[in-house]
C-alpha cells in the first residue's frame, strides 16, 4: 500500500533542492483566467504546479483535497 | 465582448468608416470604408512574434501613450478581432516598401502586404449609432499646468498607471522622476460644467471615476494624500452614494468641495489656491495633480449628424427627447451611449439593450430572414458507447509551444498512455486546415475522445467543440491540456521542467478524457407571450415594445388605472407636458392588438422556469391563470412621505410631486407667493432613505423654474447638501441661478428647520457664506423627499429575486446585465429598480423588453450542458443542495412519498456547489464528475495511486 | 422583401457591442463598424470598474 | 467577473477549505500545505505573485512528512486513506452540508465563524469516522491489535477508542479474540 510512496526520490524527501508537487483546482472564470492572461504577459513562475480546471471553486470537494495529499501531492493550491 | 467575436451573425467591419447612408427606414444603403489590417484575421495565431520583430517603434495609444509598441500589434491581449494588425501609419513596409522581416518571421503566413481597402454597400433595415465619446480638448487641459508640468496627468492616464496590467504594472509613479508620489490632487468638472469651453453640461461620470481611481491608488501605496476638489460630489447611480461614502472612509480621501482654478509649478510641486464655499481662500502644494476629464461629444459627432441626416443637441451631442430617448430625428436611426449624453457603463449597456428593442420594433417581420443558423449532422451514438478511443493532437503553436517545450516527446509520451490510438502534432491545430485535418482523423481511427494539447480552453475550446459537432460526436468529449498559456508561455527559462509538466498535463487530460460522457444538449420550447407586471410608464413602454416586436403580453396593475407616478407628473426634465407623454402610452396599450390589460390584479404565485413560467393573479377577487415565457418586474416605486418639516401639519408644506400637482391644476396661488423654500435630500441621502433618489435636484429646479416662469417676482431659496443635475440638467442649474434662484449649501449635521411663525412658516438655515443662522419667512415649503421603494418584498419571495438593502429589485450585474434579475426569464425597469428619471425609465423598459423578447424570438432556450443530475436511488432528500444552490436550480420532489432533490436543468449553471456538499455523492456534475476529477488526481500522481475514495 | 432584415451599429464601444449582440440574439445580421482596430472602446482601457472594483472585460 | 461568477461558489469554497484544514492539522499534515486564495481574470501580477509566494512556502515545508517529522510518514499516509474515506462517508458529509446551510441563510462568512463552525460541527464528525476507517485499516493490514495500541495508532484518545470500537463490534465489523481486536470476516 504504500509503495507509492517508497517511489518518492530521495532527494525529494530533503529540503535542498526540493522539487515539490503541487495540485491546483482553478476556478474557470477567475485564477484560470488570471493564469491564462499571466501566460500572454509571459509572467514566469515555478513550473510545480498541475492544475485541474473546475467551473468553480465551490465544486470542490473535501475529498478531492484529502485524496490529492494522499497521492503524493506535497501542496494543493484552490484559486477562485 | 468576446462572444461578439464569436456570434456568426455578427460581422465586425475594424478599421472602418461610414461614408453614406441613402435610402429609408427599413431600406437603408449604408457605405462603408474598410482600410486593411494587413494581417489575415483567419491565420494569425495571435503569438506576437512579429510585433518581437519589427524595428519600427510606435506609441501605444491604448496605454494612453505611456508606452512603446511596434507597427504590427494588438491592442491589448484579450483584443475582438483576436488577430493583430499594422499600424499602416508606422510600417516601413507599407510606407517605403522596405523592411518585410514581420512577414518573413511569421511561421502562420498571415502577414500580407497585397490586401487592398474595401468598400461595402449593406444593406440595412434600421442604424444604431454608437460613436461613443470624444475628448475634451488638449487646451482645457493646458489650462490646468497639462503639458507644461509633467505631473500633472489626466484621469485616463491615471487610470493605466493603477491597472496591473499597464505600463508600470500598477504602481504609481510620478513621471517627472518615476518616484511614488505622496500627496495626490485629483481636480474634477474639467471640460466639464464649464461653458468658457462650450461644455456647460456634466459629464455624470467623472465623480465615480475619480473615487474609483484615488481608491485603488490607495490599495496600491496605502500611504498616499488623497485629495478631490469637487463643485458637488456627483454619485447619484445606484448604490453609488452608499460606495462613496464607504470609500471615503476606507482610504480616508479628503473631499474638498471647490473648483481649483489654475495650476502652478513651485520648487518641483505643484501648487493648487481654492477657495471653499464659506469664502476663506487655502493653497496647498501636491506631488501630483490628476485632471478628472470629461466626456465631450464624438469629434465626428457633426460629420456623422451630416451623413445619418440627424439633429444635434446645442452640446454636438444627439438629440434626444425625454419621451423618447433612443430616437434621433430621423426614423430607422436610434442611438446609444454617450453619443446620447455622457453617461456611465450601466446606463450605455441598458441604452444598447434598448436601441436593440427599438430596431427589433421597427423590423419585427423581417426578424430572422438575414440570419445565419449553423447545422450539425446527428449524432453518432453508437461510436460514442464504444470502448474510449483517444485522439492526443499536440500542438506546436508555431514556437509558442515548440519553442520551449519538446512536443515531439510530448506526442509520443501521450501514445504510451491507456487507450490512446492515435497522436499526433500539429503546427497550428486552431487553423482552419488544421481543423479540417483533425476531424478527418478522427473519423479515419474511428475516435470517440479527443485531447488537445495547445492553450487555453477558455478561448478555444469552443472552436474544437465545434469541430467535434460538425462530424457528428457530442462537444463534450473533448478535453484540453492547457500547455501553451499555462506551460510554455510561463515556463520559457525551464524547458526541461515545461516538457515534463505539459507530459503531465496530457496524463491527466487523458485520464479524464477515458471517462468522459456525451452531455445532453437540451432546448426548452419557450410559451411566446410575456408578462409585465405594472403599468406605469416603464411597464407601459415595456408591453409596447413587446407587441411591436410581435409577441402577446399581459400587463398587470394593481391600481384601477395606468400610468403609476408619470400621471402626476406636470412635466418633464426637457419640458415636455408630461400629460401627453401619459397619454399617448396609454393609447398605444389600449389600442394594441396584443397586449392585454389587467387592472386592478396582483401576483400571487409564479412557478416554472425561464420559457415556461405559470402565474396566478388575483383580478378584482378573481382568481387567473397566465401562462407565459418571459416576465418583465415594472412594480415602480413611491414619493417618500417624511415626518417632520411640518408636512402634514401644514398645508403650506408639500413635497415637490404635490406641487407639481397644485401646478399642473392653476398657477393662482403662486400669486401672493413672496419666498418658496425647497428643501433636498429630506429623507434621501441619510435620514431615512441610505440612497441618493437621483432626481429631485432636477425636479425641484425644474419646478422652480415652472415658478419664476408664472411669478417672476417670488423669490426662491433652495437648500441642498450637493446639486446633482447631472448631464444636460446642469442646463437648468446653471439656468437657475440666472434667474436669481438662490442655492444654500447645507452639512448633514445642520439640516434646515421648518417653524411656525404666528400663521405663517418659516424656514431656519445657516447661511455659509455669511457665517451665519437665517430665517426666511415662506410662502410655500417643497421638500424633496425621494423615492422609497415599492412593496417589492413579497413579490421578490415569490419569484425569488433579490432585493437591494434598499428595498429596489438587484439586477443580475451592475455593470454588464443592468436589466436582468439573477432569476432567468425575469426582466427589470423603472423604479422597481431604482429612482432614475422618465427618459431613463423609458431606455430601460425598451431595454427589458429587448431582453425578455430574446427567448420568445429564438422559440427555444438552450440549456447550458454542464449542469448537476441527481442520482434519486442514492438521494436522501436532506434538502441540503436546494438550499445551497444560488440559482435555485435545484427543488425537492415527491417520489413514491419521499423527498427527492431534483435539478432544474433549465436554471442550471453547473457550479457544483451541490455535487461537493451531497452527504450521499448523490450528484453529478456533467463534464466535472467526482470519477473525472478523482481520475485526474490519480494521473496527477503518476498512476502511482489508486482508487481510495 | 420590404425591410432588410440586418442593421447596422455604429461604433464598437461597450454601447455597440452590446447593441450587436442583443440584435443578434433577436434574430438581426449586424453589421459592427468600428473604425480602430479591435472593439471595446474605452471600456477595455479601464481597469476596473466603480463601485464594484470588477474587471472590466 | 471580479466578483464570483457563481454569487456564493467562493464562500462554500472557505468553508470547505477550513473543513479540510481542520482535517489535515488533525491527522499531522501541516494545514497550510493548503491555501485557498483569489485572483479575478484580470489579476495575473496577482496569480503570479500568490503562486510564486505558494511554491516557496511549501519548498520551505519540504516533501508531505518531512515537515512533519521524520516518523510521521507512514502515520500520515494511512491517516489520509481513512480521512479520504471519512471525507467520502455520510455522516461527516452531512455535517458539513448542513454547517454550510446554516452559514449561507446566516450570510455570515467571516473566517472566525466558519472556523467555529467547522471546529464544532464538522471536525468531530470527520475524526470520529476517520478513526474508525483507521481502525478498519490497522487490523487489516496488521492483523490483530489491542484498544491501547489502537488508540496510539489512531492518536485517539481512551473514550473515543472505546466509542468506535463498541459501535464497529455492534454493527459485527470487528470483534475481540485473545490476540485483540479483529476483522470480521465476512
Amino acid at each position: 500500500m504504500s509503495q507509492e510512496k517508497a517511489n518518492l526520490k530521495e532527494n525529494e524527501m530533503t529540503r535542498e533542492g526540493f522539487d515539490p508537487h503541487i495540485l491546483g483546482f482553478f476556478c474557470h472564470w477567475c485564477c484560470y483566467a488570471a493564469a491564462d492572461s499571466a501566460g500572454v504577459s509571459r509572467y514566469q513562475y515555478p513550473p510545480n504546479v498541475r492544475v485541474i480546471r473546475v467551473m468553480c471553486t465551490g465544486r470542490i470537494d473535501v475529498r478531492f483535497v484529502l485524496e490529492a495529499f494522499r497521492c503524493g501531492a506535497d501542496g494543493v493550491f484552490t484559486g477562485g | 465582448m468576446v462572444e461578439a467575436g464569436r456570434s456568426p451573425n455578427i460581422e465586425i467591419l475594424s478599421n472602418a468608416r461610414l461614408e453614406a447612408l441613402e435610402g429609408k427606414p427599413g431600406q437603408f444603403v449604408a457605405r462603408v470604408h474598410q482600410e486593411p489590417r494587413f494581417i489575415d484575421e483567419d491565420k494569425c495565431t495571435a503569438c506576437g512574434m512579429c510585433t518581437m520583430y519589427c524595428p519600427r517603434p510606435v506609441v501605444d495609444t491604448y496605454n494612453e501613450r505611456l508606452e512603446v509598441t511596434r507597427a504590427p500589434h494588438i491592442d491589448y491581449a484579450q483584443a475582438i478581432p483576436s488577430s493583430y494588425y499594422i499600424d499602416a501609419k508606422a510600417c516601413l513596409r507599407v510606407n517605403y516598401e522596405t523592411c518585410n522581416l514581420c512577414a518573413q518571421t511569421c511561421t502562420a503566413k498571415a502577414i500580407d502586404f497585397s490586401q487592398k481597402p474595401k468598400e461595402h454597400a449593406l444593406e440595412v433595415g434600421a442604424v444604431v449609432l454608437a460613436p461613443g465619446f470624444g475628448r475634451v480638448d488638449s487646451s482645457v487641459l493646458e489650462r490646468f499646468g497639462y503639458g507644461r508640468y509633467p505631473d500633472v496627468v489626466t484621469s485616463y492616464e491615471f487610470e493605466r498607471l493603477t491597472c496591473a496590467s499597464g505600463p508600470t504594472e500598477g504602481h504609481i509613479v510620478r513621471p517627472s522622476d518615476n518616484k511614488t508620489p505622496r500627496k495626490i490632487a485629483f481636480l474634477q468638472c474639467i471640460g466639464s460644467r464649464d461653458e468658457t469651453c462650450g461644455n456647460g453640461y456634466c459629464s455624470t461620470v467623472c465623480c465615480m471615476y475619480a473615487i474609483k481611481e484615488a481608491s485603488v491608488a490607495k490599495e496600491h501605496e496605502p500611504d498616499l494624500d488623497i485629495s478631490l476638489f469637487f463643485m458637488d460630489v456627483r454619485t447619484q447611480g445606484k448604490g453609488f452614494d452608499e460606495a462613496r461614502q464607504r470609500a471615503q472612509e476606507k482610504y480616508g480621501l479628503h473631499v474638498i468641495r471647490a473648483r481649483v482654478p489654475r495650476v502652478e509649478q513651485v520648487d518641483g510641486m505643484l501648487a493648487l489656491t481654492w477657495t471653499t464655499d464659506d469664502g476663506k481662500s487655502h493653497s496647498d502644494l501636491f506631488d501630483m495633480v490628476v485632471l478628472s476629464v470629461g466626456l465631450d461629444s464624438p469629434e465626428d459627432a457633426q460629420s456623422i449628424a451630416e451623413l445619418a441626416d440627424i439633429k444635434l443637441n446645442h452640446y454636438d451631442f444627439c438629440k434626444t427627447t425625454a419621451g423618447a430617448p433612443l430616437a434621433t430625428t430621423r426614423e430607422g436611426i436610434y442611438v446609444a451611449g454617450a453619443f446620447q449624453g455622457p453617461k456611465d457603463i450601466p446606463e450605455s449597456v441598458t441604452q444598447a439593450s434598448g436601441v436593440a428593442a427599438m430596431a427589433s420594433e421597427l423590423l419585427a417581420e423581417s426578424r430572422n430572414t438575414c440570419t445565419i443558423s449553423v447545422t450539425y449532422p446527428e449524432e453518432d451514438k453508437a461510436i460514442e458507447a464504444e470502448e474510449p478511443r483517444i485522439g492526443v493532437f499536440v500542438c506546436h503553436c508555431g514556437v509558442n509551444i515548440a519553442g520551449t517545450v519538446d512536443v515531439k516527446a510530448v506526442r509520443d509520451y501521450a501514445g504510451s498512455l491507456p487507450g490512446v490510438v492515435l497522436y499526433e502534432d500539429t503546427l497550428y491545430s486552431c487553423s482552419q486546415d488544421a481543423l479540417k485535418s483533425i476531424a478527418e482523423k478522427i473519423k479515419e481511427n474511428r475516435l470517440n475522445r479527443v485531447v488537445i494539447a495547445a492553450c487555453s480552453p477558455r478561448t478555444h475550446e469552443p472552436l474544437f467543440q465545434e469541430t467535434l459537432r460538425s462530424i457528428g460526436l457530442n462537444p463534450a468529449l473533448i478535453e484540453m491540456a492547457n500547455i501553451r498559456d499555462q506551460c510554455a508561455w510561463v515556463h520559457s527559462q525551464e524547458p526541461e521542467a515545461a516538457t515534463e509538466k505539459s507530459k503531465d498535463l496530457v496524463r491527466m487530460a487523458v485520464a479524464k478524457a477515458r471517462l468522459l460522457e456525451p452531455l445532453a444538449q437540451p432546448t426548452v420550447d419557450v410559451t411566446p407571450n410575456a408578462l409585465v407586471i405594472g403599468g406605469g410608464a416603464a411597464g407601459m413602454t415595456a408591453a409596447i415594445s413587446i407587441a411591436d416586436q410581435g409577441y402577446r403580453c399581459v400587463l398587470v396593475e394593481k391600481g384601477r388605472k395606468l400610468g403609476g407616478n408619470l400621471s402626476r407628473l406636470a412635466w418633464t426634465l426637457d419640458g415636455q407636458d408630461a400629460s401627453s407623454v401619459l397619454d399617448s402610452l396609454k393609447k398605444k396599450v389600449k389600442d394594441h392588438p396584443n397586449i392585454h390589460v389587467q387592472l386592478e390584479s396582483q401576483v400571487e404565485s409564479i412557478s416554472g422556469y425561464v420559457g415556461n413560467f405559470t402565474t396566478t393573479i388575483n383580478s378584482k377577487g378573481k382568481t387567473k391563470v397566465i401562462n407565459h415565457g418571459v416576465a418583465v418586474l415594472a412594480t415602480g416605486a413611491r414619493e417618500y412621505k417624511p415626518s417632520g418639516y411640518l408636512y402634514g401639519e401644514n398645508n403650506r408644506v408639500m413635497t415637490q410631486l404635490e406641487l407639481e400637482e397644485k401646478l399642473k391644476r392653476g398657477k393662482a396661488f403662486l400669486k401672493n407667493a413672496r419666498n418658496v423654500v425647497m428643501i433636498q435630500c429630506v429623507g434621501s441621502r441619510g435620514e431615512d432613505l441610505k440612497h441618493c433618489s437621483r432626481l429631485c435636484c432636477s425636479q425641484a429646479i425644474k419646478n422652480a423654474l415652472m415658478i419664476k416662469e408664472h411669478s417672476p417676482d417670488t423669490n426662491i431659496y433652495i437648500f441642498f447638501r450637493d446639486i446633482r443635475t447631472y448631464g444636460f440638467h446642469e442646463d437648468l442649474y446653471r439656468e437657475a441661478r440666472e434667474k436669481g434662484i438662490v442655492f444654500l449649501r447645507y452639512m448633514p449635521d445642520r439640516r434646515p428647520e421648518v417653524v411656525r411663525r404666528g400663521r405663517g412658516i418659516a424656514v431656519k438655515g445657516f447661511d455659509r457664506l455669511m457665517g451665519e443662522d437665517i430665517e426666511i419667512p415662506a410662502s410655500l415649503v417643497v421638500l424633496s423627499t425621494g423615492i422609497a421603494p415599492g412593496d417589492n418584498v413579497e413579490l421578490a419571495k415569490v419569484i425569488k429575486a433579490p432585493l437591494t438593502s434598499d428595498g429596489f429589485f438587484l439586477e443580475a450585474h451592475a455593470k454588464l446585465r443592468p436589466v436582468e434579475v439573477a432569476v432567468d426569464g425575469f426582466y427589470l425597469c423603472g423604479l422597481a429598480h431604482g429612482p432614475k428619471s422618465l427618459d431613463e425609465s423609458i431606455a430601460q423598459a425598451k431595454a427589458a423588453a429587448a431582453k425578455a423578447v430574446i427567448p420568445l424570438a429564438k422559440g427555444k432556450v438552450a440549456v447550458a450542458p454542464i449542469v448537476s443530475q441527481v442520482d434519486q436511488k442514492t438521494c436522501i432528500g436532506c434538502g441540503i443542495c436546494e438550499s445551497l444552490c444560488p440559482f435555485n436550480a435545484i427543488r425537492l420532489v415527491k417520489v413514491n412519498k419521499r423527498r427527492k432533490a431534483q435539478t432544474i436543468t433549465a436554471s442550471c449553471k453547473g457550479c457544483g456547489i451541490c455535487a461537493s456538499h451531497c452527504p450521499t455523492l448523490a450528484i453529478s456534475m456533467g463534464g466535472f464528475t467526482d470519477q473525472e476529477i478523482l481520475a485526474q488526481i490519480h494521473a496527477f500522481s503518476g498512476g502511482k495511486c489508486e482508487d481510495e475514495a | 422583401m420590404s425591410q432588410y432584415g440586418a442593421i447596422l451599429v455604429l461604433g464598437g464601444g461597450v454601447a455597440g457591442v452590446q447593441t450587436a449582440l442583443d440584435l443578434s440574439e433577436l434574430g438581426y445580421y449586424v453589421y459592427l463598424v468600428e473604425k480602430k482596430a479591435s472593439v471595446g472602446g474605452v471600456m477595455a482601457q479601464l481597469d476596473k470598474t466603480f463601485p464594484t472594483n470588477d474587471c472590466s472585460l | 467577473m471580479g466578483e464570483c461568477h457563481y454569487q456564493s461558489g467562493n464562500y462554500e469554497a472557505m468553508v470547505v477549505a477550513e473543513t479540510c484544514r481542520q482535517t489535515l492539522k488533525d491527522i499531522g499534515v501541516e494545514p497550510e500545505r493548503l491555501s485557498l486564495d483569489w485572483a479575478s481574470a484580470a489579476e495575473a501580477p496577482r496569480f503570479v505573485e500568490l503562486i510564486t509566494g505558494y511554491v516557496k512556502r511549501i519548498k520551505g515545508m519540504g516533501a508531505l512528512g518531512t515537515g512533519e517529522g521524520e516518523e510521521a510518514k507512514p502515520v500520515i499516509d494511512r491517516r489520509l486513506k481513512a480521512a479520504v474515506r471519512a471525507a467520502s462517508a455520510r455522516k461527516p458529509r452531512t455535517s458539513l452540508g448542513t454547517l454550510s446551510k446554516g452559514l449561507h441563510k446566516g450570510g455570515d462568512y467571516t473566517p472566525e465563524a466558519i472556523e467555529a463552525g467547522v471546529a464544532k460541527k464538522v471536525l468531530p464528525a470527520i475524526r470520529q469516522q476517520r478513526i474508525t476507517e483507521e481502525v478498519l485499516i490497522l487490523l487489516k493490514e496488521e492483523g490483530a491489535m489491542d484498544e491501547g495500541h489502537l488508540a496510539e495508532a489512531t492518536g485517539a484518545s481512551g473514550d473515543e477508542i472505546q466509542k468506535i470500537l463498541e459501535g464497529l463490534s455492534r454493527r459485527k465489523k470487528i470483534s475481540q479474540d485473545e490476540a485483540g481486536w479483529v476483522l470480521m470476516t465476512a
